[in-house]
């Protein structure tokens, strides 16, 4: 039975983290947020929405490590946290296999009857 | 939610894990936890639809995007993102607090995160009626004039989305978390209420690290 | 229904049926095993509406042309039948069909647990499917004409009530996944000591398999049709080609849950053949590794090849090619099952009840569906027969062909367990011919009629097609009246029947057969502790 | 090989055959070769007088699952091979193919060619030559499929795909649209015509027809379409009531409607109850008695029916000339029963039938035809008849002679010639069934 003890083991007691320890994150993500915003005013072309969406995966990493106990967990919870992501990653790529290589077609013209 | 529910069990003494008769309180605390995440990762799938479709529409109509997103005010939606994070802090507190049997400790840092949530809200209104006020409000009008009136639909369905899991979050957070805790209910032995509201809570600020800079900066 | 039976019989020992009476104690019920029932009854009903609306579209095709005026009055009244039947079928009756049931009942039973984890959320799950389904009735006063596929832009046009359906669909969608949630962590947390993965039934590996796709594919349909109601309420303009939408972005969305789902029908019922072939051969399951290896990979595939239902929808030719290959990854786990099931019966000693000869008739028929399903997988192939008949058969042999008769087999089978009865072995033969003929007779000719490019959901069509037609709605009514007999029969002798089942009646290993027929409230008398392989039938060479 | 799938039309369609054939081979040996295991191990080791016989604990064998994975997984990278290379060439347009506009529209095909010629419903072709349809669609999806072609793509609105092929042979070859659209999906029918070279060439450049109606000044075309579209199987010029209201001095006419609303016949609301007849019915008047127009009538059509009901002050005398009796090409209508043919020509929407009659009993504009035959009806002249051969035939004929109690005049006299005796015949035996 060796995964219920396993799940046991973290069930007998939740990890307890210090507040100190959330209120440094908490700083982190406020930084963070205050950065992407003044990132957001310089034009970068296309490497502001990159930009924007590391940094936010940044502040989603904190939260879910920390705020949310992530470090703690076991192997099964993390399949679980990380299958959502992995499926949302094969959605967005999976259509992203058909709409930039559609041919643009553009409809027969009509000559001009004298 | 209500998976929890079979924790809500009244005739026990304050701050014991309640009886469940088919398993015992460790299971219980493990399999309460692994189906609060699993039903994470639900909500998340059911914003993916609405990612993976903004990225579509992005890219169909990128320069749209940029003039809708210049639409909305970055200084209303930053407000709102350090609302948040500072609630889904006070969250993870009450959680600590939970498992040191601090029960007022409880109450106060949810309450501090329900105000929050309860500030996001009233934001969002006033966002909302800024637009309704410019005619970009979908709702009724069957053919928008705005060039951006695919961001605007992908804008009103993802915050809408967003903010009703707000609402939900703070019925969570105030039956789950406080009601019991000011009745002394939780303490190191069991605390599992409270850890799952503040999960959820924490998903609400997840999505919403993604959309602020989605909708508001990059559009 | 139960509840009166067992009043009737209140001397005999006391069991989950009818330690508590009354119809109340039924509705309002944590226990899995009466969810089992509450959730056999509801999806019944659905199942006699589509198949009522199945037959209708047979009559109305059995010659070109109006053939019953009276009833199918009109095109528009035949696009409403098969709209219904396919909601019906799917949504309300095969998607729930194996899982919600006998996942129900033998979850716990098979792991021996005392319930599944959150049996409260259990009942609101069903209460769940019970108001989607009231949302789907109500949708039918002013019938959806759209197809089951919900397909923009006609969906977000047509005035007919599809917010009101597709929301209904949502909310069935959420009933699925919280069913699917609870098993996902009954299987990780509640298994009795010494079950330990490799000692799971494989019914078990693909319930579990099962349970992962409905929790993380469901939400997306979930949202898409939501966003379908978005579009039609306020013109969101994401999918409506008329704001700038994009129609094939919905189909994508759509069948990245809806090719899934067919897993989420069909595994169960591969897991139900695993158990039924060992224990009527006397022999281990074959490659017992393999199978449960199998399931997974097809659980995990099955996501990568949702866009080979698009081949033609005016996807880029390279998201063609890319998940034409994909899709054929999908075609080995399956051949891996049906291997090791034959293999299993070699030197076996077999006895032919009832729920072996399902069983075998599944073979034969997975068989079909998984060949023919080659046909649809091959690019150049598949832009011949997609939507035509052949796709049609295909589909029906894969659900019909497979959930359907996985279910029955498995009704069949664990009906001892469930009803603490025998059920009649002459009847549920004669009943399994005519739904093994008839099923065949109703879609062989609708291969045929796909080959010669008959398209579907056609109201009318040119004379040439009409003998197939017929000789298919023919089969058509004698594979109903095979559902009809094999159900009355079940139910008959649950209610009256006389001869009481013993707790193991064909000497199986597995858990679920170590308790009391009916089991008892808790399900075991005392915690079981498993020590040996759950197919551990034949004696060993070394012994 | 097999020829599963019907004659090839076009020169890629061997090898979507050929790829049908190979994986059809597998399929067939594969299916009988494990279903025959089976069957061989269930008679073979069958239980034989109830009792078991001790059996093995085999439990597995590494060799054949490595066998039975690698196998199937080389069949089907060959299988996937065959399908993708038949798609490649399916997919790929010689450059220089002739290119025609398709636009699908609930419920009906459009072509346009390079030269400006416009056909609906018919697209034509030179044999021997690739052709690429580029589509697109004006509501909703549908498909184009061209069976002997093998080849279909869906036809998108707002986007154009394409399909196409280089015809191997002359004929006249069935279109399909196989993405459901709505009511009329299995109606949205087509005809392709390959024709040789030189007379497509002739065929292109005729544009008599254009020139004709374009020549005519509206009125006069409304005028053609009047009798051409049926208009005056309804619709009188001289007041005379039939199942719709008169076009005598209809237009700028007001009235009510069946809502009670009122209206005024001007072009607006004429144009509306041309495509859809259901929106606003004038009251005293069937609802379901007109058959949309929707797809059937072009704008230059609808103004010219308009401007004719303008010109209409009664002057106007129009004698509806015989249609010619349907062909019964086809070998199919000659292999059915009468009462089969019969129920065909009613269904026929242009003989227009259902439009007044109904087969389920309902009273529309005229008697239905449930359980017509034998009956005994009164008629306005209070005389009583027996409904027989000649009683029908008469009343088809000549539908003034005697009208039944409770109906108006409003079957026009068009079938006289139209439907011949033996038509009538088979309408009769079906009429028999409808008891």
């Amino acid at each position: 039975m060796a995964h219920s003890h396993e799940d046991a083991h973290h069930g007998e007691q939740g990890h307890v983290v210090p507040v100190s320890t959330f209120f440094k994150v908490l700083v982190a993500l406020l930084i963070l947020t205050v950065a992407t915003v003044a990132v957001a005013q310089v034009d970068l072309g296309k490497w502001n929405i990159v930009g924007a969406l590391v940094v936010a995966s940044i502040k989603a990493t904190l939260v879910v490590l920390v705020f949310m106990h992530g470090k703690y967990e076991n192997r099964i919870l993390w399949t679980y946290i990380v299958i959502p992501f992995v499926l949302l990653a094969i959605m967005i790529g999976g259509v992203f296999t058909d709409d930039p290589f559609r041919d643009r077609l553009k409809p027969v013209q009509v000559e001009q009857k004298k | 939610m209500s998976s929890n529910a079979a924790t809500l069990d009244h005739n026990v003494a304050p701050g014991e894990p309640p009886h469940i008769h088919h398993m015992d309180s460790q299971t219980a605390y493990g399999a309460a936890k692994l189906g609060m995440w699993l039903f994470l990762a639900t909500e998340v799938l059911l914003f993916a639809v609405l990612f993976c479709s903004f990225a579509i529409m992005r890219y169909y109509h990128l320069e749209e995007f940029h003039e809708g997103s210049h639409h909305l005010n970055v200084w209303w939606g930053g407000l709102n993102t350090i609302i948040l994070l500072c609630s889904s802090y006070w969250a993870a507190v009450a959680v600590t607090k939970a498992q040191q049997g601090d029960n007022p400790g409880v109450v106060r840092n949810f309450g501090y995160s329900f105000v929050c949530g309860a500030g996001f809200l009233v934001i969002k209104s006033i966002e909302y009626t800024g637009k309704y006020h410019h005619g970009m409000f979908p709702f009724g009008a069957t053919e928008n004039f705005y060039e951006f009136k695919n961001f605007l639909g992908l804008y009103y369905c993802m915050t809408g989305l967003h903010a009703l899991h707000v609402i939900i979050g703070m019925v969570v957070m105030f039956i789950y978390g406080i009601k019991p805790a000011l009745r002394n209910r939780y303490s190191a032995k069991y605390y599992t209420p409270v850890e799952l509201s503040a999960l959820y809570w924490h998903l609400v600020d997840l999505i919403w690290i993604y959309l602020f800079p989605l909708l508001y900066l990059v559009g | 229904m139960s509840a009166h039976t067992h009043a009737a019989h209140a001397n005999e020992e006391v069991n989950y049926l009818n330690w508590k009476t009354g119809l109340w104690s039924w509705l309002s019920s944590t226990d899995h095993k009466r969810i089992c029932f509450l959730y056999l009854f509801a999806i019944m009903i659905f199942f006699v509406a589509g198949g009522i609306a199945a037959l209708l579209m047979r009559l109305e095709l059995s010659t070109a042309g109006p053939t019953i005026p009276g009833i199918v009055k009109d095109p528009h009244t035949y696009n409403v039948l098969f709209t219904m039947h396919g909601v019906f079928m799917i949504f309300l009756f095969v998607v729930p069909g194996i899982p919600a049931t006998l996942g129900n009942f033998l979850i716990p039973l098979m792991i021996g647990a005392k319930d599944v984890a959150f049996p409260r959320l259990n009942l609101f799950s069903f209460y769940l499917y019970v108001l989607g389904a009231a949302c789907g009735a109500v949708a039918m006063l002013n019938p959806v004409d759209t197809g089951w596929t919900f397909y923009a832009p006609y969906s977000t046009t047509t005035d007919t009530s599809v917010s009101l359906m597709v929301f209904a669909a949502f909310i069935l969608g959420f009933s699925s996944i919280l069913t699917g949630l609870n098993f996902i962590v009954t299987i990780h947390q509640l298994r009795a000591p010494g079950m330990t993965w490799m000692r799971l039934p494989v019914f078990i590996w693909a319930s579990y398999a099962t349970a992962v796709i409905q929790t993380v594919a469901t939400p997306v349909v979930g949202m898409t049709l939501l966003l379908v109601i978005a579009e039609r309420m306020f013109g969101a303009g994401i999918f409506d080609p008329s704001k700038g939408g994009d129609p094939v972005l919905m189909e994508h969305l759509f069948w990245f849950y809806s090719h899934p789902v067919v897993y989420i029908m069909v595994l169960p019922a591969f897991g139900v053949v695993g158990e039924i072939i060992p224990v009527f051969s006397r022999k281990p399951l074959f490659g017992y590794k393999m199978v449960v290896l199998s399931s997974m990979a097809i659980a995990a595939v099955g996501f990568i090849v949702w866009a080979h239902h698009m081949f033609v929808a005016g996807i880029s030719d390279f998201s063609a090619k890319f998940f034409s290959i994909v899709t054929f990854l999908v075609a080995v786990p399956t051949a891996i099952k049906v291997f090791n099931w034959v293999s299993t019966m070699y030197k076996g000693s077999i006895s032919f009840k009832t729920p072996m000869l399902y069983a075998m008739a599944f073979v034969f028929l997975f068989m079909v569906a998984g060949t023919t399903g080659i046909y649809l997988a091959m690019l150049g192939v598949d832009v011949y027969y997609h939507d035509t008949y052949f796709v049609v058969a295909h589909f029906h042999y894969t659900i019909q062909g497979g959930a359907v008769i996985g279910l029955i087999a498995a009704l069949h089978f664990w009906f001892p367990k469930m009803s603490g009865k025998m059920y009649n072995e002459r009847v549920a033969r004669i009943a399994f011919a005519m739904l093994f003929l008839g099923f065949n007779l109703t879609f062989i000719p609708q291969f045929i009629l796909g080959m010669d490019g008959m398209p579907r959901r056609y109201y009318d069509y040119p004379p040439q097609y009409q003998t197939l037609h017929t000789l298919s709605t023919v089969g058509a009514f004698l594979n109903g009246f095979g559902y009809i007999f094999s159900l009355l029969n079940l139910l008959g002798t649950a209610l009256f029947g006389k001869v009481k089942a013993p707790r193991n009646p064909y000497n199986s290993k597995s858990l679920e057969w170590q308790t009391a027929s009916p089991p008892i409230h808790e399900n075991f008398e005392t915690t079981p502790i498993v020590n040996e392989e759950p197919y551990n039938y034949g004696t060993h060479a070394h012994a | 090989m097999l020829g599963l799938l019907g004659e090839q039309g076009s020169d890629f369609a061997y090898k979507v055959d050929y790829a049908n054939d190979i994986v059809t081979i597998i399929s067939v040996v594969c299916t009988v070769a494990i279903v025959g295991a089976m069957l061989y191990f269930a008679v073979k080791y069958r239980q034989r007088d109830g009792v078991d016989h001790e059996t093995p604990a085999i439990e597995g064998n590494n060799a054949l699952e490595v066998i039975w994975t690698v196998f199937p997984t080389l069949v089907c990278i060959w299988v996937a091979w065959l399908g993708y290379d038949s798609f490649v060439d399916l997919r790929t347009p010689p450059p220089g193919a002739m290119e025609v506009n398709v636009t699908g529209r609930k419920w009906a095909w459009d072509f346009q060619y390079k030269n400006g010629k416009r056909t609906t419903s018919e697209l034509v072709v030179p044999v021997g030559e690739p052709v690429k349809l580029i589509m697109t669609s004006k509501d909703v999806l549908h498909s184009f499929f061209v069976p002997v072609m093998r080849t279909k793509m869906d036809v998108i609105p707002g986007r154009y795909t394409h399909e196409w092929f280089r015809p191997i042979k002359t004929g006249d070859f069935q279109v399909f649209c196989t993405e459901y659209c709505g009511n009329e999906h299995s109606k949205m029918l087509a005809r392709l015509k390959v024709l040789p070279k030189a007379e497509f060439e002739r065929w292109l450049a005729d544009d008599s027809e254009e020139r004709k109606l374009a020549a005519m000044k509206p009125s006069d075309r409304g005028k053609e379409l009047y009798v051409a579209k049926q208009c005056v199987t309804c619709h009188s010029l001289d007041g005379s009531p039939r199942v719709g209201p008169s076009w005598l001095k209809l237009f700028g006419k007001q009235g009510q409607l069946a809502s009670g609303d009122k209206y005024t016949a001007d072009e607006n609301y004429i144009r509306e109850s041309i495509l859809n007849p259901q929106a606003k019915t004038v009251a005293g008047y069937p609802a379901m008695g007109m058959p949309s127009y929707q797809g059937q009538l072009s704008d230059d059509d609808l103004t010219g029916i308009i401007e004719f009901i303008k010109t209409i002050d009664g002057s106007q005398k129009i004698e509806v000339a015989p249609a010619a009796p349907p062909k019964k090409a086809d070998a199919a209508l000659a292999s059915m029963t009468p009462a089969e043919r019969g129920k065909a020509l009613v269904a026929d929407s242009s003989n227009m039938c259902l439009t007044c009659h109904s087969l389920d009993g309902s009273k529309v504009v005229g008697p239905s035809f449930k359980g017509l035959w034998g009956r005994k009806e009164k008629l306005s002249d209070g005389s009583e008849v027996q409904v027989d051969a000649a009683y029908i035939k008469e009343s088809v004929w000549k539908p003034a002679a005697k009208i039944v109690a409770g109906y108006g005049p409003a079957m026009p006299a068009m079938y006289e010639g139209k439907l011949t005796d033996e038509n009538l015949n088979d309408i009769i035996e079906y009429l028999k069934t409808l008891q």
